[in-house]
């Protein structure tokens, strides 16, 4: 029940000159896509997520004025156990007062008390909402030395922190200029290709305390070294820092030269150390 | 409005399964069991299944190729009646 | 048509399988979904290639988690940046750590020694290096109810074995 | 040979289809040898850093998948629809071209960027932690093969339905018809979910959405449930057409008419139908509460009626055949074994409990390679071999296929089941190294020479379809695998062909 009657037409078959040529265009097109691939390959595979470059404009910091106590309000806080307030135990010299710098892309609050159902909630102080990249108004603390005020953030309640009045000398301000030169570890540093140590190379005079901070949301390390080598670590190694953690480099029993260091969690990312 | 027997044992059978079902949802178990002996002990329930119906699966497998093969000796070619669908 | 009562019955068979299968691990899964009721609470976050734990009285360990034999836990794993999985292979634990929410599993070790931690949801540049190592040591057992053993292999060879050699 | 790049008609693009499916699945092939021969020993040995190693898996994924499986899958019903269903082309054959001519393009996209997110893009990974425009370019390769499959199924169903000879009712047409309009009302109900999936993914990797970024208060398991409600009937939907291929070869070679049409079409149905309701069994791990694990659960173990009844058809249609083991029917054979053992490894993996030991373990990827590379690869096979003479109007070397047929079944034979063991000793899937510990080195080591042995068949296999299709001898266009039954009707080819 064909259509048309089954006429014995010759059967076509594939010649061999046929099936060069077919075989001629796949290897062409082959070949052609291999070069892509083998120069490309780095650089299809080297830029980070737009996402993950959109840096919130934290406004740079003003001039400690004097008697200012600056909490951060770390990036990612939102996410229950995450580090949030940092320094987590603020000492405010008595007659500072406190703004809290809000460095995630969320809204957050610094209320005293110990959570939304404390009787005496937000009586001592209240920044009020705080949006992501901004700072709070400028708190003053009226309590004597020696008091410790509990505070939380209303919008995350798990995110709990303290702040102790203390005399007035001792409090240094907090990221007042610190005595040695600081090394920052960029928030979102973990993201390989994205900028990691700031300053980087960092050059220090011998003898100096380098403090070292974690800015991200993940623990990093500072250690000297190349990830290859086996004795990383030899000349200066903080070790694991939690998020928000500080950690201290003595460079007095380091001959000056050039140090490179590299984080242990991420090895790819590499900073220099010069000290003269 | 005659509600047949058929109308009332649609409604009344899912209710009764239920309250069968629902104390085993509610209660906390008191037993304490060790995961890992529960967890496989029924990894080991289904193998024994799964390697049974294999078995059988196979053999009636390796039975029908062999004895069916069209080398086999036995097997005699015999017309099937045309249009047999 | 071929006599299809053949077919029937092997279907009828095939069913009747599946439906026990099925009972049987509704069976099981019935006691694993909620811990018992004075399990242990530990924190697990995970993070681009490590473990870190937080036990109730607040102690932290990272890399490694100190448990006691015969007391259950209850693990509340969450994560730092992307989706890992907290994997015990000898112990059966698994559960996704995912950002923003908290999973949880519980577990009672029933044998003292060292096991491996191991990330079981891909997770990047070293997810195949994210371990960590669990020890369970001898422990006041505070289970009131009875515990049912029965003689399956308390460790694969394999893990066991792994957490010394890397 | 031009004309061939662009002619419209059906056994020109059916050719097209082949011959991409095959080129794809040679150099996925490839790919899959590279990561087996990492593998053999702890250690880095050929590849130098884990980003290669997660870029490879990941384009070897999506390459079997999107670019092997379904296009040869269209390929075969390109060519054999319009001659089931007795109408002269497809319905609309400038749409077949050009669903066609976007895969090249989707091709082109995912294989120059080689993303290293795995095949299925989960996020947050996929937004915070995936490079440069290789994720970029992978999302779009596969919105564009997205769309090339909806395009291609529609054509088929309008074939199919509307375009069928008037008196040849639907209940008289082949299984393999029934197979692809069951698939294509599947991929016409299933892809609408992913293509909003990998929109909302690429917006967030923008930073201009955050649906599934924590960091904004997205939920990365919303994009599972998106995900798998598209693939797991998609996995049935690239099993389904090499099901129907079984059913054609079957009674052919047995010389023996098909046991029961009326539980085929059934079976088909009725898979088509719950394969939407078990897609979460895919995402026990992420937390879900008991009663919906169970009802996950009833849904994957009421798909597993509907495929034992397809083994029970094909062993009752060989009962009582006179069976010739040409290499399609060994094909068909080897593919019907390794089906019931990925079958019953189905059925334990879906227990609820099991997933603690299973999930994301090498069991998994032993488990759906011997649906990919077990049933659906082997059936292809078998019908690519059968279409041999139709196709070239030559015939291929019997011999060296059935060395072939040997070397890959005993290869995959050999990687699949012993990765089942693998993922019970806790090896976790896509790492680029395992605890040095002996029972994993050597399982390892056995499934790395299982997958040079299947590479051997592979390279086998091309020789044998080059040499045979320039220099084979002729066939007999009437019977030429002698079963003494009419072949297909060679003369609907275009002349110049």
């Amino acid at each position: 029940m064909a259509e048309h009657e089954h006429k014995d037409e010759p059967v076509l078959l594939t010649s061999p000159g046929r099936m060069a040529r077919g075989i001629i265009i796949v290897a062409v097109t082959l070949a052609i896509g291999a070069a892509v691939v083998v120069t490309q390959f780095d650089n299809f595979f080297s830029q980070s997520a737009p996402v993950t470059r959109i840096q919130p404009e934290t406004p740079p910091p003003p001039p400690p004025a004097a008697g200012v106590t600056r909490i951060a309000i770390l990036a990612g806080s939102s996410v229950q156990g995450a580090p949030d307030y940092d320094p987590d135990d603020a000492q405010v010299p008595v007659g500072n007062k406190v703004v809290w710098e809000n460095r995630d892309n969320v809204f957050h609050t610094a209320t005293s008390g110990t959570g939304p159902e404390d009787a005496e909630m937000s009586v001592a102080f209240d920044t009020g909402l705080v949006n992501g990249g901004e700072s709070s108004a400028e708190i003053t603390i009226d309590a004597d030395v020696g008091t410790t005020i509990p505070y939380f953030c209303q919008v995350h309640p798990y995110m709990t922190s303290q702040l102790t009045i203390v005399e007035a000398e001792e409090g240094g301000a907090t990221g007042g200029s610190a005595e040695g030169p600081t090394l920052t570890i960029l928030a979102g540093a973990s993201a390989q290709g994205a900028p990691d140590y700031d300053p980087d190379p960092l050059t220090v005079s011998a003898g100096d305390v380098i403090t070292v901070r974690n800015a991200d949301n993940v623990f990093h390390t500072a250690t000297s070294g190349a990830p290859s080598d086996a004795d990383a670590g030899q000349a200066f190694d903080t070790d694991l820092m939690e998020a928000g953690a500080t950690a201290t480099i003595d460079t007095a029993d380091l001959e000056p030269g050039e140090y490179d260091y590299f984080c242990l969690v991420h090895p790819y990312m590499v900073g220099k150390l010069q000290i003269e | 409005m005659g509600i047949s027997l058929r109308h009332a044992v649609i409604l009344i059978v899912p209710v009764v399964v239920f309250s069968i079902i629902q104390p085993a949802f509610a209660q906390e178990s008191d037993r304490v069991i060790i995961n890992r002996v529960e967890v496989w002990g029924l990894f080991y329930k289904g193998m024994v299944i799964a390697f049974t119906i294999g078995a059988v699966i196979m053999g009636v497998i390796a039975y029908v190729v062999f004895r069916f093969r069209e080398s086999n000796p036995k097997n005699i070619p015999r017309g099937l009646p045309e249009g047999h669908q | 048509m071929g006599h299809a009562m053949i077919e029937w019955i092997y279907v009828g068979v095939v069913v009747m399988l599946l439906v026990y299968l099925g009972a049987a691990a509704w069976d099981v899964e019935r006691f694993l979904d909620h811990p018992p009721k004075d399990s242990k609470v530990i924190k697990v976050t995970g993070q681009q290639w490590l473990w870190t734990f937080e036990h109730e009285d607040g102690t932290r360990e990272i890399g490694e988690l100190h448990l006691q034999e015969g007391v259950p836990y209850k693990f509340e794993v969450t994560s730092r940046d992307v989706n890992h999985a907290f994997n015990i292979p000898d112990l059966t634990v698994l559960i996704d750590a995912v950002p923003g929410r908290i999973n949880t599993v519980w577990v009672m070790p029933d044998a003292t020694g060292e096991y491996l931690i191991q990330c079981r949801e891909y997770c990047g540049f070293s997810h195949y290096q994210m371990r960590a190592k669990l020890f369970v040591e001898e422990g006041v057992s505070n289970v009131s109810a009875p515990i049912e053993t029965q003689d399956i292999p308390v460790v694969l060879p394999a893990t066991k074995a792994a957490v010394v050699s890397n | 040979m031009w004309e061939i790049l662009f002619s419209t008609h059906h056994t020109d693009v059916g050719l097209l289809y082949i011959i991409l499916g095959l080129v794809a699945f040679m150099i996925g092939g490839a790919l899959a040898l590279v990561i087996r021969t990492e593998l053999f020993l702890p250690g880095a040995q050929i590849i130098s850093d884990p980003n290669t190693f997660h870029r490879i898996f990941t384009t070897h994924g999506t390459n079997m998948l999107f670019l092997w499986l379904l296009p040869f899958a269209s390929g075969i019903g390109n060519y054999l629809i319009p001659i089931m269903v007795k109408y002269k082309d497809m319905a609309w054959p400038k749409l077949n071209a050009v669903a066609f001519w976007m895969i090249p393009v989707g091709m082109a996209l995912v294989w120059l960027g080689m993303a290293d997110f795995t095949w299925y893009a989960t996020p947050p990974y996929s937004i915070l932690s995936a490079k440069g425009p290789a994720a970029e370019m992978w999302i779009f390769g596969i919105k564009i093969l997205g769309l090339s499959s909806i395009l291609g199924s529609i054509n088929f169903i309008v074939t199919i339905l509307k375009m069928k000879h008037p008196d040849l009712p639907l209940m008289k047409t082949s299984l393999f018809v029934w197979a692809t309009l069951v698939t294509s009302i599947m991929i016409l109900v299933a892809l609408p979910t992913f293509t909003a999936a990998l929109i909302m993914l690429f917006t967030d990797r923008l930073g201009v959405s955050g649906f599934f970024n924590p960091n904004m208060g997205g939920d990365p398991i919303a994009y599972q449930h998106l995900f798998w409600f598209t693939f797991h009937p998609e996995v049935y939907i690239f099993a389904i057409p090499a099901i129907g291929m079984a059913y054609e070869l079957i009674p052919k070679f047995s010389r023996k008419p098909l046991f029961s049409y009326q539980s085929g079409v059934t079976a088909f149905v009725l898979l088509s139908i719950v394969a939407f309701a078990s897609w979460a069994h895919h995402m026990y791990a992420t937390g879900m509460d008991f009663t919906m694990k169970t009802t996950f659960m009833i849904g994957t173990l009421a798909a597993v009626p509907a495929s034992a009844m397809h083994v029970f058809n094909w062993i009752a249609t060989m009962w009582g055949g006179r069976i010739r083991f040409a290499t399609p029917m060994s094909f068909v054979v080897g593919g019907l074994v390794l089906f019931f053992y990925a079958g019953a490894g189905g059925v334990v993996n879906s227990m609820m409990p099991l997933d603690f030991l299973t999930h994301d373990s090498y069991w998994v990827v032993g488990h759906f390679h011997l649906f990919v590379m077990g049933l659906i690869t082997f059936a292809f096979l078998g019908m690519l071999h059968y279409m041999f003479p139709m196709i070239t109007g030559r015939m291929y070397n019997e011999r060296i296929g059935m060395v072939t047929f040997w070397l890959l079944f005993v290869g995959v034979s050999m990687i699949f089941l012993t990765q089942h063991v693998l993922g019970l000793y806790g090896q976790p899937r896509r790492t680029f190294d395992y605890v040095p510990v002996e029972p994993l080195i050597v399982m390892n080591q056995i499934s790395s020479v299982g997958a040079w042995i299947t590479g051997a068949g592979a390279a086998l296999l091309m020789g044998n379809l080059i040499y045979s299709a320039g220099k084979g001898k002729p066939a007999d266009m009437r019977d030429p695998f002698q079963l003494g039954e009419q072949y297909y009707d060679y003369t609907r080819k275009e002349p110049h062909h």
